[in-house]
């Protein structure tokens, strides 16, 4: 949503992010979901692929929202949305569940954020001032899921930059962001630094790189982001 | 185990809370709040408390009418300002409120530490971030980790869906949430359920919260009530 | 069992000193039993007190030995003898069973002592040499149950002491011993020192002062502990 | 939730353990050990293997075979010489085996520390004792505490009484013992059962072990086999 009119014609919505984010997943991956954006990745994993998604308020195996008048007050997830559960789920409190994440059990944690550093710093809680944003579970599942995959607009909505050198919000966690997927890019944090490793349709690496404070690299010319017809 | 922990209305059993208690607060969302005694809690004198809890209220109901009546000088909570907080926001921005926010899984350990005789624990979460501010921090296997202490109450209100007449406790789908590990962490915990059996009729690998972790045990009057947490 | 015949005769039989101990338990309270005469004692707690045996290896709510061909193989206690189960029993792990102990959820652990100090010092693990016992759960118990009582016969068969100044054997856990039960005397320690209560019947505090190394002080005359005519 | 972790035999379950393995053992007493699973390790070739388990064997079957053949480097256990580990003793007192003699409860909590990702922590269990010997003291609320750090395995070899193919656990009576935290506390857990059965058959209140702890099931071959540990 960059104020620049190029940048926002090519931009993805963020049913588009979600799927493309749903196809990075590995199949077999224990992914937790943030609030969000990260909540419709979970409409674009195929059932077969073996993807399980745990909620830090204590489930493994969270299933579709059910339908209107099926919900049930005792099963909701993260976000406060009614779910239901698939075959093999399970149950269990706050302590077990963060035993789970900072005990390295969770694949991958997605993320909203604010602002992505160049060494993958992540800051999504709150931004500078009194009252403002909460910490939740976001610290706990930054430092303990083995990969973080944050997801944001690459840009403010005044055009100010989110992918920095240095994040200068409060931070979540340090060295934690693995994949970034904005709505013109994803990149991918490497010991070498950040990678861009695809574009959005009708875009160019050197477009990604106007609006981004670090250096990003390439590894070969950066693939497509698509978008679908659908909003 | 033949101690008969029912008490006969919500309002018995929470009446001698004092003034000044640290409560541990049971539930995530809309789930597992212990809402009757939460409405009792509304008609206690009790004042000065400290709460311990995910969210600093929702809305009008529940926590947030604690707050309202100014009964309430500490929060401690790992997400403070969301939207629907707004009693809280206010009070806070006033001046008239204190607030301790910790990352989720801290506050789930510290509570745990508290039950379960651990006198301090290095955890990674929080470093180089506002969290550990002010905090030991010490490098264990060349990851850097931050001291955390256990986190009491004097009471502890949660909410289970059933229990025996003993205080064995169970829970159901995502409603247990912080009420197990609150339930090991204050030396009175007071329990709102939906149904009291005889002993035995929980099996006993059934059991979520062992009866020794339960001094009083209340069915909800209304069970119909909703606040958010 | 001292050397010394007067003390011999007066001695308590292990289901005598159980019987006391058991008597001295208040009503409702949870308590651990170790291996040896603590196994005995739930035989002298009725039913009505409401006492709660639990075990470090996951049950609260144990109940008395099954019928001979009624055991079930998943069902032991810390001594691996076969239980029932009472009514409000619960199982679970080891690792919860223990922050129950550590966490001070234990009103009372009865414990085998192999010396005793007069701080309440406790030993009663190993004695010193290459190869011997183990330490079990006898650290946690002591460490974290509310209340340690211990049991223990006052003297080595060869007339050695075991309330001692300090004791010689490696420690279990550092003043935690808050009553004593002896096959010749129940001491309680206080903050003053430990304090004579009951002496067996046919001896005086003298002849228990004899065979204890620390002062033992009486509050008025000491009470009496009865043996029964069974063994 | 589709993945079946379901091997067909003990002998495929256990064949990829490496020499020189940290093993983490369940079982307490007669209840809860991996039966099948000790009985296929025996025919296994791994040597040098740590094992962290309660009790240092007992007898001459379960874990005291895997000691005469001499494949375990060290054991790591609550309590080393009970007068029916005698396969250990004579191997420790001719020097051929190592030993790590810990407080139960400590061993547990380490095991938790492991799987739950806390970097250390600080008990009252063994101060001073020869359990707290070159560790790290320290005072907290004016109690003397020792610092201990977390017990990680390579391998879990667990023993729970029911699985589904998706890997849930659930235990019987006191047979869960060290199993469910020992499937925390490695990154391959290998769980023999007495019953598997479909994804969904277990409640989602009832599972004792989530999946996601257990990489491989296997129903035990002969149930009727006993040791102890």
């Amino acid at each position: 949503m960059a104020s620049d009119p190029k940048l926002e014609n090519c931009a993805l919505k963020p049913a588009d992010i979600a799927r493309r984010v749903a196809a990075e997943l590995p199949d077999g991956a224990v992914v937790n979901l943030g609030i969000g954006i990260p909540t419709l990745v979970g409409n674009y994993v195929e059932a077969g692929r073996g993807v399980m998604f745990m909620a830090e308020n204590g489930i493994i195996g969270a299933g579709p929202r059910p339908e209107p008048g099926e919900e049930d007050k005792d099963y909701i997830n993260a976000s406060r949305e009614p779910i239901t559960t698939l075959p093999g789920a399970s149950v269990f409190g706050h302590a077990d569940a963060f035993a789970m994440i900072r005990g390295g059990h969770i694949d991958i944690a997605i993320m909203g954020a604010l602002q992505v550093s160049a060494q993958g710093d992540l800051a999504n809680w709150t931004v500078p001032g009194l009252g403002k944003g909460g910490i939740g579970g976001a610290m706990d599942l930054a430092a303990g899921a083995r990969e973080v995959y944050a997801i944001m607009t690459h840009t403010m909505k005044d055009g100010g930059l989110k992918l920095l050198e240095d994040c200068t919000y409060p931070l979540t966690a340090r060295q934690v962001v693995t994949k970034l997927f904005t709505d013109i890019a994803f990149i991918e944090f490497t010991p070498d630094g950040p990678i861009l490793r695809e574009v959005a349709e009708g875009l160019t690496a050197d477009d990604v790189q106007a609006v981004s404070e670090p250096r990003l690299h390439t590894n070969g010319p950066p693939g497509a982001l698509t978008r679908e017809e659908t909003p | 185990m033949t101690s008969d922990k029912v008490y006969p209305s919500s309002k018995a059993a929470i009446a001698d809370i004092p003034d000044g208690a640290t409560i541990l607060l049971g539930g995530f969302g809309g789930a597992g709040i212990p809402e009757n005694l939460l409405v009792a809690m509304a008609d206690h004198p009790a004042r000065d408390l400290t709460v311990v809890t995910n969210h600093a209220g929702f809305g009008e109901r529940g926590l947030a009418v604690l707050l309202r009546q100014r009964k309430v000088r500490k929060i401690i909570c790992s997400y403070a300002f969301h939207r629907s907080a707004f009693v809280f926001r206010e009070l806070f921005l006033e001046g008239k409120i204190e607030l301790e926010q910790l990352p989720q899984g801290t506050m789930a350990e510290r509570i745990r530490a508290a039950g379960a005789g651990i006198a301090a624990f290095y955890t990674p979460t929080g470093v180089g971030t506002q969290a550990a501010e002010g905090k030991e921090t010490r490098t264990i296997n060349g990851r850097e980790t931050v001291l955390e202490h256990p986190l009491a109450g004097d009471v502890a209100i949660i909410k289970a869906h059933r229990a025996d007449s003993t205080g064995n406790l169970t829970y159901r789908g995502t409603a247990a949430n912080f009420n197990p590990v609150m339930a090991t962490a204050a030396p009175l915990t007071i329990v709102e359920v939906e149904e009291i059996v005889d002993p035995g009729v929980i099996a006993p690998e059934s059991v979520h919260t062992p009866s020794i972790y339960v001094q009083r045990v209340v069915r909800g009057e209304d069970l119909g009530l909703r606040s958010e947490t």
